[in-house]
């Protein structure tokens, strides 16, 4: 084939190239190399000037290819891109060798650095020699949301998002609203009650023309892809019948919280063998209850909350679960408002009062006499029956780290403050929406930082406790942020998706489906029927695996083609 | 004077590429042998990649992508830990020597690890001498 | 001699003589090529002499089938002789397409295979020293043998080839196609192959698919093989993917996992790299070292991959000195 | 061996003054900034740990409290305001009735009104009793001579046996002391003559108060100091001089001289006491006990009324002198009697006791250090074992 016209533009970046890289001795050689039409060595090919002069080339010459040789692509190819197409050159015709960060810079040695940044430079030419003219696709983004779970995060999405007046699904695997806070009774630190938050949510999220909820449903499928997504979901009837439902959704919020430690697996706290020894959630329901009572009906006149069960060890959970302590802060006043004989303790190892309002709550906790103690991290206290003559039920066994003593301290009730965990369903979930989980189980956002709602997959949020242990506070919040994210996405009413991906020729495709397990976003799609894969461009995030691994080449990777490269490997040959 | 071996590195965009331009801005210099291809993706490195460099006379071929867990695309470097093994042993059986095709995990962080690695490979390149490859290609011309 | 009839020549090179017996299994249809053709050339079946083929004028064979390999001088004289005596040259066959069988001789040097052959083969009678001499002088005259190369080379690697029937051998309805093509004068661009597809095995291949995870490799005689599924999906090496068919799956569909004689799909530039690529990448596990012990499963894995093609691969042949 | 915790103990020292102590969370700044706190009597930090898991039986044994002085640094460096110094202060008050077997102490530290009540009725009998003596053996006019109405004679037979009754008190409560602090606790390896060679610390802490100097501020010491000696002097003068002071004119002068001095030093030292309490000018007057007030109020009464029947006396108004005696006797009487064994007084006792005792603790604990050191070393082979 006859080449197309090139264009060679070689940038000294100041002295940056230029001092290591003979720059006209390249732009010469380049002059000769395959269909280079013009071939030029400039001060600055970023700055205005530079820019011009690749668009006038393109005019003056009718360019059809254009080669930059300048800094990495990593930071000017938008750049050069946005240059040609000024002068109406196709983005994608464009190609940069990187003959600063990869050359210039590396090298001490004059001649074998031009040697090098001409062989670059070859590459580049009979690369883009064979660079297809590519467009950006669009399309259409559903409205509607897919909200799974129906905790406080939950419900919140779902508020915020059908206030906006955008339809919602909100898919709760329980007969009822309202998750873990729902068990809860005050909240920390300005002890308002859990309840009437919740409630007033719920009754708004029910009566809500826009929220469709279905209890005791659960997601059985996702298909499609971002602005796109088919969801089934299966709702289980009261008589045990189970109707199927697919709707069609644009985004789907994951909220699916947490679950509690099970504390019969720290054993040596008696969970389970003795009665008087409760979970902070079982404590929760005597709260809700209005009665503090020991198993035999008595009032306790010892209490004591261990903190840090399940959390913060070896042996169990290695992260802090955040919650626990001002909880276990909330007890002693809770406890000491109801029962003001009673003595409440604090069996803790370190006390994390981060966040609005806590460290006051912690010292507010002092007006109420709580007795602190602390035991080492990595150790346990040990809790056993106590002697007839004593004047309590159970003694609790702790290193006292501030006193240096071995400390029995007595007690009637004991709660545990019982760490979160990820749901046991959490895999299948991450599985059904594609997200990925970290080494404890908690669903990967997209960047810890800077992205802390969205994840690996198009369309898929996270909020709640379902990403790691969280307050009340920050779940809202993180509910918000995923809200408003799918309203700006909504807003825009279509979804442009990068010219650059996978695709799959059809007339090539036998369906030996060796490409369909590659591909790390399940892009790839095997239709039964036809017995072809195809590539859904929209979740195509364009890594190239699926094209590498197909035996019969039948899956062309835009941008990235096998000619393309060739080309490369010949170029830098020489 | 001494041979100069000419290397063809495959690196991934995100971690070694990166890695790679960071040794430039660190001015890290390393030996001008290697001739960079950037690809998305380690998984994006056909073995017909390295066999095609090999053919087309490179003397050695340098396969980087991000550490195994660390892949921008979360898997994609598995892929390329599976393919390399395999295809170093049919090179081995084609007779060409195991140093002349490297794999090595380089995150956008190490610069220096880059460096190291290219100055590394030119060593034991330069010392191994001219890939056979070529020779045995151009070598039958003429004579059957 | 001239006549209407359509002039060919079968030519048999570098073979095993499958390909020739594969134009007989196309039974009486043999008898309707014998009307409407003369035969000048085929070996096996008629009495051709080179020096007749020599006597020719350029082009005055309308066509010839050339199965086998070039391996030595003959061979290589047939070729270029037959080229030049030939409107239409067809390579016949994997050992003409791609180098067959003959080209896995590439993995080693001429010097150990005539070793191997004449004086360390196990059938050899002991102290035998004898070598085969390109010329050796019998009792005052010399009598010559052809010149065995270094290499085996595929067809197109000695003279131009007009299509390509690939296939060890070549499916017998695929050998009427192309007759038939030839004898109607549709025929497609010059340098395509012709009696096969262009999407690979699996196509044709009935056994189902579904994504693939591969923990353990085996040899067809180390599992019971599950006549419904993908051979590959069950660990065994199966080439299907990464070949052309046409062949109609004949050896899948009998529980043997596809060679690939077909030879490599448009656009691949190299068959045994695409297999590679798709079967190990397919692995389920993120191990170094179990990725090894699982590879350790696929024994030879080069003799696999160019079984056929050897001299066609990027490589093609061992580059020890 | 685990020590049982009693979170009710707080609530038996909050009478005696500790009211914040459950707020520490033992930053251990109080410990870092107290001049006296270093090893192996390291506080406030350790006894409010011990107090607020109520270890009784640790804190009872404790000497820290009576190291301290109060100078108030560690409670102007508390983050938290957990008092710390005022802990270590109701620490000593609660001390005080651990000491006091008779369990009185511990009557007057946790109600003031039982204090007050029994130096009111202490009074009123010691006032009615001394009507009666003086009545039945003299004349109300005579204040000395052969018809005197409270003769000195007398009066100082009396102090005698006051005296005697509150030694032995006195002694027997310091004996629990030192029961509680050492002699119980079987670890410690003290000997006789640590007690001899260090006696000396007795009288020397008891008369200069010098550790009380080095708090940075110094005025508390010097004021504290006056109004001990003072206090003493009267002591000495009324248990040895009482005739001379009691006679006529003819008197030893120096008598006077000394017997001015202390009164006066009693008078500015109380009011200078008092006037900090109510001012709380500085953090160890922020919280003042009742019982603090009390005792100051006391002693200047019993001084002012000392001072004033010496004036009635010399101005030779005998009926007023004799009646300012009898009220001054009866103000006298509960002072020594109630505050000397069960109350505030008592400290005067206590710290330097405490100060001897902490002494021969400490040179216990570094012998017993050394010992156990030495016997580790024993435990090792003099010289390594060779192969035959």
């Amino acid at each position: 084939m006859a080449e197309p016209r090139t264009g060679v533009f070689i940038c000294n970046c100041g002295t940056n190239i230029a001092k290591m890289v003979d720059c006209d001795a390249v732009a010469e050689a380049a002059s000769s190399m395959p269909g280079v039409a013009v071939s030029r060595s400039y001060k600055y090919m970023c700055s205005n000037p530079g820019q011009e002069m690749i668009a006038q080339d393109i005019a003056d010459h009718g360019l059809e290819r254009v080669v930059v040789a300048a800094c990495s692509p990593r930071m000017h190819e938008p750049t050069f891109r946005r240059a040609a197409e000024t002068a109406g050159l196709n983005p994608y015709l464009v190609e940069m060798a990187n003959i600063r960060e990869q050359c210039s810079w590396v090298h001490d040695d004059a001649v074998a650095a031009t040697e090098k940044a001409e062989d670059l430079v070859r590459a580049a030419v009979l690369r883009v020699a064979h660079h297809e003219p590519l467009e950006r696709l669009t399309v259409d983004m559903c409205p509607n949301t897919l909200v799974i779970g129906g905790g406080i995060a939950g419900t919140t999405a779902a508020l915020e998002l059908a206030d906006a007046g955008e339809l919602v699904y909100l898919v709760e695997r329980q007969p009822g609203l309202g998750g873990n806070v729902g068990r809860v009774d005050l909240t920390a630190p300005y002890l308002d009650s859990a309840r009437d938050m919740l409630t007033d949510r719920i009754t708004r999220v029910v009566e809500h023309p826009d929220v469709d909820v279905m209890v005791n449903s659960e997601l059985k499928r996702l298909d499609g892809f971002v602005g796109n997504f088919k969801a089934t979901i299966a709702v289980h009837g009261p008589d045990g019948a189970e109707e199927e439902r697919q709707v069609d959704v644009g985004s789907v919020i994951v909220c699916t919280g947490y679950r509690e430690f099970d504390a019969a697996r720290a054993t040596h706290f008696g969970y389970g063998k003795l009665p008087n020894v409760v979970t902070s959630f079982e404590f929760e329901r005597m709260l809700r209850a209005g009665r503090i009572e020991t198993k035999e009906g008595g009032l306790p006149q010892y209490v004591a909350v261990v903190h840090c069960v399940g959390s913060r060890s070896e042996e169990f959970n290695g992260y802090c679960s955040r919650v626990c302590c001002m909880t276990a802060l909330k007890y002693a006043h809770e406890v000491k408002s109801a029962l003001p004989a009673s003595y409440v303790s604090d069996v803790y190892v370190d006390m994390h009062a981060f966040g609005k309002g806590c460290e006051d709550f912690y010292r507010r906790s002092a007006e109420v006499k709580t007795l602190f103690l602390m035991y080492g991290k990595g150790e346990h206290p040990v809790v056993r029956r106590a002697d007839p003559g004593d004047d309590c039920e159970m003694l609790i066994t702790v290193d006292e780290q501030l006193s240096g003593e071995t400390i029995e301290l007595p007690a009637d009730l004991i709660i545990l403050m019982v760490g979160m965990e990820p749901r046991e369903d959490a895999e299948s979930v991450a599985h059904l929406v594609n997200i990925s989980q970290d080494k404890d189980g908690w669903f990967i956002e997209s960047h810890p930082k800077l992205d802390p709602v969205a994840t690996t997959t198009d369309g898929v949020y996270i909020a709640g406790a379902c990403q790691a242990p969280k307050d009340i506070p920050d779940s809202v919040a993180q509910a918000r942020a995923a809200a408003g994210r799918i309203l700006g996405k909504i807003s825009k009413g279509k979804l442009e998706i990068d010219a650059m991906f996978a695709e799959v020729d059809e007339d090539r495709c036998s369906g030996c489906r060796v490409c369909n397990e590659i591909c790390p976003y399940s892009a790839i799609e095997f239709d039964a029927a036809e017995r072809r894969s195809h590539v859904i461009s929209a979740l195509c995030k364009a890594c190239g695996a699926c094209v590498a691994t197909c035996p019969s080449a039948a899956i062309k990777a835009r941008h990235f083609t096998d000619a393309q490269i060739f080309a490369e490997i010949a170029g830098v040959l020489g | 004077m001494t041979f100069e071996p000419k290397i063809v590195g495959f690196l991934c965009n995100w971690c070694s590429y990166s890695g790679a331009d960071l040794a430039g801005t660190s001015r890290i210099h390393y030996a001008p042998n290697i001739r960079v291809i950037r690809v998305m993706c380690s998984a994006r490195i056909d073995p017909t990649f390295v066999i095609k460099a090999l053919a087309d006379g490179a003397d050695g071929v340098l396969v980087c992508g991000c550490h195994p867990g660390d892949c921008h695309y979360s898997e994609g470097n598995y892929k390329t830990m599976r393919r390399m093994p395999l295809l170093k042993r049919m090179l081995a059986d084609f007779g060409i020597e195991e140093e002349r095709v490297r794999l090595e995990w380089v995150s956008a962080s190490e610069g220096k690890r880059f460096a190291d690695i290219v100055d590394d490979m030119t060593e034991r390149l330069r010392e191994l001498g001219p890939s056979p490859v070529k020779m045995a290609l151009a070598g039958d011309a003429g004579e059957r | 001699m001239a006549s209407d009839k359509l002039q060919i020549a079968l030519y048999w090179a570098a073979a095993c003589g499958g390909c020739d017996v594969a134009v007989l299994d196309t039974d009486e249809f043999i008898l309707d090529v014998a009307a409407a053709a003369d035969i000048r050339l085929w070996p096996i079946a008629v009495d051709g002499k080179y020096a007749d083929i020599e006597a020719m004028e350029d082009g005055e064979l309308d066509l010839t089938i050339f199965n086998g390999a070039v391996r030595n001088s003959e061979n290589e004289h047939l070729a270029k002789l037959l080229r030049a005596k030939s409107k239409l040259l067809v390579a016949f066959g994997s050992c003409a397409h791609l180098g067959g069988i003959p080209g896995l001789a590439n993995l080693t040097s001429r010097d150990e295979i005539l070793s191997t052959a004449y004086l360390h083969n196990p059938t050899i009678e002991r102290g035998n020293k004898t070598l085969p001499l390109p010329e050796s002088g019998v009792n005052g005259s010399t009598l010559t043998i052809p010149g065995f190369y270094k290499h085996v080379y595929k067809l197109d690697d000695i003279v131009p080839v007009d299509y390509y029937v690939p296939g060890c051998p070549p499916a017998a309805d695929q050998v009427k196609a192309v007759l038939q093509a030839v004898v109607a004068g549709d025929l497609p661009a010059v340098g395509s192959v012709v009696g096969a597809s262009d999407r690979a095995l699996c196509e044709d291949c009935a056994r189902v698919k579904s994504e693939k995870r591969i923990k353990h490799f085996y040899r067809p005689w180390q599992i019971m093989i599950d006549p419904e599924a993908c051979l590959l999906e069950q660990g065994i090496l199966c080439a299907g993917p990464a070949t052309r068919s046409g062949c109609g799956a004949r050896c899948p569909s009998s529980g043997i996992p596809c060679r690939g004689c077909y030879g490599p799909l448009p656009g691949v530039v190299d068959q045994g790299a695409k297999l590679l690529s798709a079967v190990v990448s397919v692995i389920d596990s993120t191990d170094p070292a179990e990725i090894e012990r699982i590879v350790d499963g696929l024994p030879d894995f080069v003799g696999f991959a160019y079984r056929f093609g050897m001299p066609a691969s990027l490589l093609q042949r061992s580059v020890r000195q | 061996m685990a020590i049982r915790a009693n979170p009710k103990l707080i609530e038996e020292l909050e009478p005696y003054g500790a009211e914040d102590v459950m707020k520490c969370y033992h930053c251990g700044n109080c410990s870092a900034v107290c001049p006296f706190s270093q090893d192996p009597y390291v506080f406030p930090r350790k006894p409010m740990r011990n107090l607020q898991l109520g270890l009784e039986e640790k804190l009872e044994g404790d000497l820290d409290p009576w190291l301290c002085y109060y100078c108030g640094e560690c409670s102007d460096q508390c983050p938290r305001d957990a008092e710390p110094g005022e802990t270590m202060m109701s620490l000593r008050r609660w001390l005080t009735s651990r000491y006091d077997w008779t369990g009185i102490s511990r009557l007057f530290y946790r109600s003031w009104r039982w204090e007050l009540g029994a130096i009111i009725l202490v009074a009123v009998i010691t006032a009615i009793a001394f009507s009666l003596f003086g009545l039945s053996q003299g004349s109300l006019a005579d204040y000395d001579g052969p018809n005197a109405f409270l003769p000195s004679s007398a009066i100082h037979i009396f102090d005698w046996a006051l005296a005697v009754v509150l030694l032995v008190l006195l002694l027997s409560n310091a004996t629990r002391m030192w029961w509680f602090t050492m002699g119980r606790d079987k670890t410690l390896r003290t000997s006789l003559g640590g007690y001899v060679r260090s006696l000396w610390m007795l009288p020397a802490h008891f008369l200069t108060q010098i550790r009380y100097s080095q708090c940075d501020r110094k005025a508390p010491w010097v004021t504290h100091l006056a109004l001990m000696l003072s206090y003493v002097v009267m002591l000495v003068l009324i248990m040895f001089f009482l005739a001379e002071m009691a006679s006529g004119p003819s008197i030893d002068w120096r008598v006077h001289v000394l017997g001015y001095l202390a009164t006066a030093g009693l008078v500015v030292s109380t009011i200078l006491f008092l006037r900090n309490r109510t001012k709380k000018s500085a953090p160890q007057y922020q919280h003042s006990h009742e019982s603090d007030w009390i005792f100051l109020v006391l002693i200047l009464v019993v001084a002012l009324t000392g001072i004033l029947q010496h004036i009635l006396h010399r101005s030779g108004l005998d009926v007023a002198a004799n009646v300012t005696y009898i009220v001054h006797l009866s103000l006298v009487v509960p002072m020594l009697a109630l505050e000397v064994p069960f109350s505030k007084w008592s400290h005067l006792a206590y710290r330097p006791l405490a100060i001897y005792l902490a002494h021969v603790r400490a040179i216990a604990l570094a012998r017993s250090r050394q010992g156990d050191e030495a016997a580790r070393r024993g435990a090792e082979p003099a010289t390594p074992l060779r192969a035959a």
